[in-house]
């Protein structure tokens, strides 16, 4: 091959010639860089869910209100770590030549791209006129949804309306009952702070927001949808 | 670089089969063909990757138009049964990284072991999934869109939140069985002796979209379990 | 906001105004140095480099033509000055292009202050109106129509099904129309103008009042996002006229005291949009005819049937079917007809069902007994004044 | 697949005599000839398969838009039921809707054979395919056996597609939006239609895969990335964009899949979805795969306008970047699909990044206009057709320029407006390409010259034909007609009709070429080795390529476009002259 590849970067030092029974070009990781990867990879896993569980037992016990974006930049933050230590040693991208490298790089700017213009649009549909940011029904209009006694209400509420008829149910028993099924996860139906990250004690702002989620819009949707 | 080709000097019938393998007639020799089918695994790793991109880009935008929503829903899933999957998948890519390495040194026992262990990993995950996540879930009524039934749901949108959850990790572990079968088969093929120091290529490929599987599964652990 | 004078009268931009778009827009947004002048602006920028290539092409293909045993005479393969300059200076046309468009794209998104907002609907297919008042459009041209005034308008529109685009090509521009979203479509339109020669004048008749020399422009509404078998069909005329002429418009009593009620049926039957599925002559439609069927026993696509028995026993069988039909379509779907209709609970007052149901019972030759309408003796109340027709219709829905 | 090592033999200069005949010889008799086209890996035989399969799709494509013009020619429905009986007047007592209904679900088969079934994967596929290996000098593309999936899916998904459609009634148009598409009657025929679209992805992927890898490793020796031709360049963006956008197509329509089929609620409003959300999937994919139909049709005119005028293009390189720019730009523009439908921030955006491609594809048409200059222009019909392409597609260009601006698109959005700037692009564009590349490569294929006078004809009957079919919509388009509209106001009745005769006229060239196509095959004058006297490596092979394509492995010596200095391989110098050497002051 006239036209010369890149060098086999790393693995030029070790192309030992003609030996039968080596690889050519190709490199063999040591077995304590794959074992010392996988330990990062457990610690940073185990890193993860302690940071997640940090913010409830701080907002739990020490009452610190830590905003979402903060939760999702660490978490996101971790699994980019992760990501990169499976796709440069597990994956071998540091060892391998630079187009399959490129080639990775590229993908992940076109997936960066196509989140990132869909949520500038879908997220700012509200900037001129309030009222196109919010649905009208919330959970959905109902209408072409072919279910069993669907009268334009959002999902949930039918359901939970067809159950309770069902069963026959008062309110209070299945008030009850609900509460008994949150109670481990912690359900709250007070929202309050709009800094709050978990459904625990609030409601969680979106990924952008640094106000209320479009509150305005919301409860004008919820007008037009009572009205 | 103009490599020859070394082994094509003598090819010896009693030789195991990666001995005794050949380039496809239009390749220059072997070394090009592992090269072109690496590029070509990568674009290949370049589409799944795009595939699942959709739904990280559904998720976002939902999670950004329903925050409460999907908070709600994340509640309803137990971050240790995520976590042990965690575990387990890193695991099984860890031992697949080895079973290649074993390869490129000729250890065909150790080989084996570790691709053993690997699909025992692949099952495991899949059985976590099903035994405590899925089958629980959707007998409760907790499930995607249309048929959602759960009636202690609190949040308008939980049904578009079990739609994305079991689209995505549906995808997943789709790919996950996928994974499952080529491991199974790649053992037999080892077992017969086909992949060793010169030739391996089936193996890298297998290998690399496993690493795949198991990358996407890093950024929806946190995702799905973590992020509330 | 600032409005769009005429560009400088060239009789070269007149003619191509009128080549491409017929007549200069009846918007502000589209008038003048508006999207106008943008599209033709665009058109010469179009035109300069179409006629420089094309005549380079056509004069060296001609010039350069092979001759045998000749070679080509040498000459550069690349001249990088020359290059750059063919990047650059379309590169600045198009900054211009840029913020010439996002100009009047922002003027075409923002609405006035004191604009007055409408509701519209999208349905399949056709368009619903409701005003400020509570009031529908009424006027009937081919499908339904509404009316709005020369002063700044602001439709807050949404779909009762599928996606629709609200598009009134004389005003150059359009909006989407989504289910479950408001989409807003804000427009002012330019006077009535006695030299423009679609200002007509006519008299109007609502009911009991009468309105001399109301003068008007119509212009079409078009749905430009594809939406399903009638789609081509999902025209509508949006009539301007003057403001005094709007709010008497709007304030007029709709239904007299001596309105017969088949007479309300069959307007409503006109502007609520029925007539682009439902005949009333018996012909075949996206929907059953309304020709002859009142009383007659009804096949549902369940295998189920409202049958004659029942019919007979109960006289109101047939008034319940109708109101549960129009309320709420899928609850019975006629046997051989897709549900393709949208729900009008909570479009049509009481007073309007009533009509409705009191216009196909005439349709089968019965006489109209208006004491045997339930709730029809509301009517005369409901005509006194349109305000009642809207309470009527909120309570109707709660 | 021969067990036998032939990685010494190549550097020997040596060759399988085996192999020595040209890939067109039959094997055998009829079956087994057949049998061998059916199992062949060779990628001259996967290209001409192709080139046969997307041909005929076209052929299905416009015999819907026949319908359409048909249905079109006046307002209302009269000339269309008596012309089709009882098709479109929908029988005795069928309702308007019924024939609504009749004319969408043509309308959906007319876009949706021609989109992903004829110009997705027409010129990569067969032209792409037959000549890719060849112009680099290789025996085959990288992966022979994915490249005959590739055809078999390709067979497949189309055969399925269009009786899915032409039985069911699945009227959602190729844009398959949300919520239509989720609410639409036709349930199974529209699952299946998915599906088809869907499997149709893994063959445009497998080949955009193939080429990649193709131009990576499989270049013959002494071609560096900068004495590649043109066409390569512009497959290889193409397939740059396969790999990475028909992914996301795969995914949507398996998430518009389960809507339909459970209602997920994550495109349907009805569910809380969101309608928007799916046209951003959508035209992730489906805008970029605007460029996968018009790049490799600017390769094939860089190719025919250099070898013809017998002149180094202009700009290699620019031309050369510009394709990757294109490709890269690509992925910014998607938005403007959705002016009338997507908040103003978003809009705003996109409408400044659509601008950035006009920038690449002007920078392209200087070139090759350049390239003309002091040229040894011979018109044969393949340049011809690149004039006529270079014509049809600046209008089509410069078209686009009110749809990039924000608020001329407000007014021409899903008007007929843009029905003929598409038109223009990709039929004006990319199918007259397709038809220059056919002609220029034709003796090549098939080792047979066509009827040059007869095929002159015939693309000007195309030409005049296409112009008065959809020049004509420019203007139904500003005055207010939209698109996918079965009848109109009466207003429009004129420009419709001339373009229904338009059409007509369009469709009779066609069948000229096809004539022409014929003859050639059958009684055709045998071609000589080079009869255009290209330099680029496929003209280095036999009349009719040899099954391994090369005697010797080539090696390159001279750039793909060195007229001046080098004597096409296998032509006579008195033909085909070179200039004085001194007047030679080639600037690489």
């Amino acid at each position: 091959m006239a036209h010369a590849n890149p060098a086999h970067s790393a693995a030029a030092a070790h192309e030992d010639a003609h030996d039968h029974d080596h690889a050519h070009g190709h490199v063999i990781v040591p077995w304590y860089i794959l074992l010392g990867v996988l330990l990062v990879l457990l610690f940073l896993t185990g890193l993860t869910v302690a940071q997640s569980q940090f913010e409830i037992y701080a907002a739990e016990v020490w009452g610190w209100q830590i905003p979402t974006w903060v939760n999702i930049v660490l978490a996101m933050f971790i699994a980019t770590i992760k990501g990169s230590l499976v796709a440069l040693y597990f994956m071998q991208l540091r060892y391998d030549k630079g187009v399959n490298a490129m080639l990775f790089l590229f993908t992940i700017f076109a997936v960066w791209l196509f989140l990132m213009f869909t949520m500038i649009d879908l997220n700012g549909r509200s900037t001129i006129t309030q009222w196109r940011g919010g649905e009208i029904v919330e959970g959905g209009s109902g209408v072409g949804v072919n279910r069993e006694g669907f009268g334009g209400a959002p999902i949930f509420v039918t359901v939970r309306e067809n159950y309770i008829a069902e069963k026959g149910l008062t309110q209070d028993e299945y008030d009850k009952k609900l509460a008994a099924k949150h109670e481990k996860h912690g359900y709250h139906d007070n929202p309050n702070s709009k800094d709050q990250s978990r459904v625990r004690t609030g409601l969680p702002p979106g990924l952008f927001d640094d106000g209320p989620w479009t509150e305005t819009a919301k409860s004008e949707a919820k007008d037009e949808a009572d009205h | 670089m103009a490599t020859i080709d070394s082994k094509a000097s003598g090819v010896a019938k009693q030789d195991p089969l990666w001995k005794r393998y050949a380039p496809g007639h239009h390749w220059r020799n072997q070394d090009d063909e592992f090269d072109g089918a690496k590029i070509g695994i990568w674009l290949f790793l370049a589409t799944e990757i795009l595939l699942f991109s959709g739904l990280f880009c559904a998720y976002a935008v939902f999670r950004m138009l329903y925050p409460e929503s999907i908070a709600q829903g994340s509640q309803y899933l137990d971050w240790r049964f995520g976590f042990i999957n965690t575990v387990v998948l890193l695991i099984s890519s860890f031992t697949m990284a080895m079973a290649i390495r074993d390869v490129q040194l000729n250890k065909q026992g150790w080989a084996t072991i570790n691709l053993v262990i690997t699909l025992v990993c692949a099952t495991g995950f899949l059985a976590i999934k099903f035994a405590f996540e899925y089958i629980p879930k959707w007998s409760e009524g907790k499930r995607l869109g249309n048929l959602f039934n759960y009636p202690y749901a609190t949040t308008d949108h939980e049904h578009v939140w079990w739609s994305i959850y079991y689209m995505s990790t549906g995808i997943h572990a789709t790919h996950v069985i996928i994974g499952m079968g080529l491991i199974a088969w790649l053992i037999y093929r080892q077992r017969k002796g086909a992949y060793g120091p010169t030739h391996y290529t089936m193996m890298e490929g297998v290998g690399l979209y496993w690493h795949i599987v198991d990358l996407v599964w890093i950024f929806l652990f946190p995702l799905l379990y973590l992020v509330h | 906001m600032m409005t769009m004078t005429r560009m400088p009268t060239l009789a070269i931009h007149d003619f191509l105004i009128d080549l491409f778009f017929r007549r200069p827009a009846d918007s502000d947004v589209g008038v003048g140095w508006g999207t106008d002048g943008l599209f033709i602006f665009i058109w010469w920028v179009g035109v300069f480099f179409f006629v420089l290539l094309m005549a380079l092409m056509g004069w060296w293909a001609w010039k350069y033509r092979r001759i045998p045993g000749k070679a080509a005479e040498p000459s550069p393969s690349h001249n990088t000055a020359l290059e750059i300059t063919w990047t650059v200076i379309p590169t600045l046309i198009l900054v211009v292009i840029i913020f010439w468009g996002y100009n009047g794209y922002l003027r075409a998104q923002m609405p006035e202050g004191n604009a007055e907002q409408i509701d519209l609907t999208a349905y399949k297919w056709g368009w619903g109106m409701t005003y400020d008042t509570g009031l529908g459009a009424d006027e009937t041209v081919p499908l339904g129509s509404s009316e709005v005034p020369v002063f700044y308008m602001l439709l807050k529109m949404s779909s009762q099904d599928v996606i629709h685009s609200f598009w009134v090509p004389d005003f150059r521009t359009k909006l989407d129309v989504i289910p479950n979203r408001f989409t807003p479509y804000s427009f002012r339109t330019l006077p009535l103008e006695d030299s423009d020669n679609r200002v007509q004048t006519r008299t109007v008749q609502i009911a009991d009042s009468v309105r001399e020399n109301v003068r008007y422009r119509d212009h079409w509404i078009f749905c430009a996002e594809y939406c399903g078998d009638l789609h081509s069909e999902m025209g509508a005329i949006m009539r301007v006229v003057s403001k005094e002429d709007f709010e008497w418009w709007k304030s007029v009593p709709r239904y007299g005291a001596s309105t017969n009620p088949v007479e309300v049926g069959e307007k409503v039957y006109i502007a609520s949009g029925c007539a682009t599925c439902h005949s009333v002559d018996g012909s075949a439609g996206t929907g059953p005819t309304w020709y002859q069927v009142y009383n007659r026993p009804v096949p549902f696509a369940d295998g189920s049937e409202l049958s004659q028995a029942e019919i007979d026993a109960d006289p109101l069988a047939w008034d319940n079917y109708i109101r549960e039909s129009i309320l709420y379509p899928a609850a019975k779907i006629h046997a051989g007809y897709a549900n393709q209709m949208p729900s009008y609970d909570g479009r049509l007052s009481d007073v309007e069902l009533r009509g409705l149901i009191a216009y196909i019972r005439s349709l089968s030759g019965l006489d109209v007994e208006t004491e045997n309408i339930p709730g029809f003796e509301q009517l005369d109340e409901a005509a006194e004044s349109p305000q009642a027709s809207i309470d009527a219709q909120t309570n109707g829905e709660s | 697949m021969t067990t036998v090592d032939r990685g010494l033999d190549h550097l020997q200069g040596g060759h399988d005599e085996h192999h020595d005949v040209p890939y067109l010889t039959a094997k055998g008799g009829p079956i087994a000839t057949v049998w061998d086209w059916m199992t062949t890996v060779d990628h001259k035989k996967i290209g001409v398969m192709y080139l046969f399969s997307v041909l005929f799709m076209f052929f299905l494509g416009g015999v819907a838009a026949l319908m359409l013009r048909i249905e079109l020619f006046e307002p209302t429905r009269q000339t269309a039921a008596g012309l089709t009986g009882a098709a479109f007047a929908g029988g005795e007592g069928s309702s308007v809707g019924a024939v609504g209904k009749f004319y969408n679900t043509v309308m959906t088969m007319h876009g949706a054979i021609m989109v992903f079934m004829f110009i997705v994967p027409g010129i990569p596929a067969s032209l792409g395919n037959f000549f890719l290996p060849l112009q680099l000098g290789a025996k085959d593309v990288a992966f022979p056996r994915m490249n005959l999936a590739s055809w078999y899916i390709y067979v497949f998904g189309s055969f399925f597609g269009v009786y899915v459609i032409l039985t069911g009634v699945v009227d959602t148009c190729w844009t398959v939006s949300s919520p239509y598409s989720t609410s639409t009657t036709g349930q199974p025929q529209f699952i299946a239609m998915i599906l088809a679209v869907f499997v149709l992805g893994f063959s445009s992927i497998f080949t955009g895969l193939n080429f990649i890898v193709t131009v990576h490793k499989l270049r013959a020796p002494g071609m560096g990335w900068f004495d590649m031709p043109l066409f390569i360049w512009a497959l290889y963006a193409t397939s740059i964009i396969q790999v990475l956008a028909t992914p996301v197509i795969g995914v949507t329509f398996l998430l518009l899949l389960f809507e339909r089929l459970f209602q997920i609620g994550i495109f349907d409003p009805g569910l809380g979805g969101d309608p928007v959300l799916f046209q951003h999937f959508f035209w992730f994919y489906s805008h970029p795969v605007v460029y996968v139909m018009i790049l490799p049709a600017m390769g094939i005119i860089s190719e025919v306008l250099a070898v013809h005028s017998r002149k180094r293009l202009f700009g290699y390189r620019a031309i050369a970047f510009s394709s990757l720019a294109i490709a890269a730009v690509s992925f910014l523009v998607w938005g403007h699909h959705m002016f009338t439908s997507q908040g103003e921030l978003a809009a705003t955006i996109f409408s400044a990044l659509t601008f950035l491609v006009a920038i690449p594809t002007a920078v392209k048409v200087f070139n090759w206009i350049a390239t003309l200059y002091k040229g040894s222009i011979a018109l044969t019909t393949p340049m011809l057709y690149a004039m006529q392409f270079l014509f049809l597609f600046s209008i089509g260009g410069l078209t686009g320029l009110p749809l990039g601006a924000l608020s001329t698109d407000l007014h021409l959005h899903d008007s007929y407006f843009v029905v003929a700037h598409f038109h223009y692009v990709m039929f004006g564009g990319t199918v007259i390409a397709f038809l220059a590349g056919i002609h220029h490569w034709w003796p090549k294929m098939f080792g047979r010259m066509y009827n040059e006078f007869w095929a002159k004809i015939a693309s000007l009957i195309v030409f005049v034909g296409f112009n008065l079919t959809f020049f004509t919509q420019f203007f139904l388009g500003t005055q207010g007609m939209p698109r996918r509209y079965a009848s109109y106001v009466d207003d429009f009745q004129l420009l419709h009709q001339i373009s229904t005769v338009g059409s007509f006229i369009l469709a009779a060239g066609f069948f000229v070429h096809l004539f022409v196509f014929i003859h050639s095959l059958v009684v055709g004058e045998r071609a000589g080795q080079n009869p255009w006297g290209g330099l680029t490596l496929e003209w280095e092979t036999d009349p009719v390529p040899l099954e391994h394509n090369f005697r010797h492995e080539p090696v390159v010596r001279h750039g793909p476009y060195d007229f001046e200095s080098v004597v096409p391989p296998g032509c006579d110098e008195k033909e085909f002259p070179l200039p004085p050497k001194d007047e030679v002051r080639t600037i690489h």
